[in-house]
């Protein structure tokens, strides 16, 4: 339950079993996983940085605000840091609720701002041996 | 003058070449410092695509420095 | 991976490790679940009744709907039939895509459809002792 | 007259007490069956919220029986 950044792999059976509450009648989860190409280029590995005290504080926040929004018994998400090699979980949301069509809005929700929101920056290594930082490329000169 | 500690991430970190520093600065807030230290060591990114974070918050770039503060300077994010 | 109906335990885990694809970045799982009550009642039980050729060729064609309607990879659903306990899971569906807003838009796709035109049925046991089927009740005589 | 098979199911089945039954009937279509049915076994549900599968697949209430059809009825769904 609540949010977790942790640097071993994601486990989705036990995140589920821990939001299983019997007054729930849908769970929606969430899993983002490392894709082995980014554009055209084949992808070897992604690094995730994260600001730690920063990326939990806004990751609570982001659940608080998915329970108090929406009609939703528990919600929860672990994002990784470090190395990652494709197929590998990089991401989970996992929201229970009473009815389906909140538990999909929430988990929707938190996706997307702890993507839109979340001090954690990755870097995508290539098969060609160079690397880059997602959105860090610094903008064309005018 | 205040001293203070600035922590940089990603490509940040990479074009300053150090996770972190404490340094001596005349810069009255944080977009200041952060003009101040992309001029001295020729970050790429303006400030328009970073945000900033004091003592673990974020904080608006108005935000006056105090003695002691922890600035941290962070790029375009991109988790999931 | 397709539609299934089954008498056993539904294994979340199994399926969705057959939906995994280094191409997918996202995947939405949805899990419904026996609820402990229905309306105000403790409900202790429910019974589903399927009638399987049917609903064997609704659940291939309502996937199939999915693939062709959305931008995804893979979808898979799977039905229980049989006496379930409150907990139980009752339907799971999967959806891999390599964007995440269509993998959430199919599966809630999916299941919408798989339970408004599958033909099973549900009846509920009360702790009271009483069943009902569900939606079954004849109209009010007016 | 045709001879028919017809299946019942969950709350259907329950008030004509059996799952299944061969029958003759002058009913020409599937409408014209189940309203034979209904008056015959009592069942409650009318017309309008039971579906008719035809050999196993959805069909029109009315469509013409044919000897040996495999006529189902389907109470309100209640899947997932």
């Amino acid at each position: 339950m609540g949010f977790a950044l942790q640097a071993t792999a994601v486990d989705p059976q036990g995140l589920s079993a821990a939001l299983s509450d019997v007054r729930a009648g849908g769970l929606v989860t969430f899993e983002g996983r490392v894709r082995d190409h980014s554009g055209k280029r084949a992808v070897t590995a992604l690094e995730y940085e994260a600001f730690s005290p920063l990326a939990q504080k806004e990751g609570d926040r982001i659940l608080a605000e998915a329970l108090e929004k929406f009609g939703i018994l528990a919600a929860s998400c672990t994002h990784r840091t470090g190395r990652l090699a494709p197929g590998d979980i990089a991401v989970w949301v996992g929201v229970a609720a009473e009815h389906r069509g909140d538990a999909f809005t929430a988990c929707r929700y938190v996706i997307d701002e702890i993507k839109a929101r979340l001090p954690i920056w990755k870097k995508e290594h290539f098969a060609q041996g160079e690397a880059e930082w997602v959105n860090c490329a610094a903008p064309p000169i005018k | 003058m205040s001293t203070v500690r600035v922590r940089y991430f990603a490509a940040l970190r990479e074009e300053r070449g150090v996770p972190e520093e404490s340094m001596a600065t005349v810069a009255a807030d944080a977009g200041a410092l952060y003009d101040e230290l992309r001029s001295r060591h020729g970050l790429t990114l303006p400030r328009d695509r970073v945000r900033v974070a004091i003592n673990d918050e974020f904080a608006p770039w108005t935000s006056l420095l105090r003695e002691g503060d922890c600035v941290a300077f962070l790029p375009p994010v991109a988790g999931g």
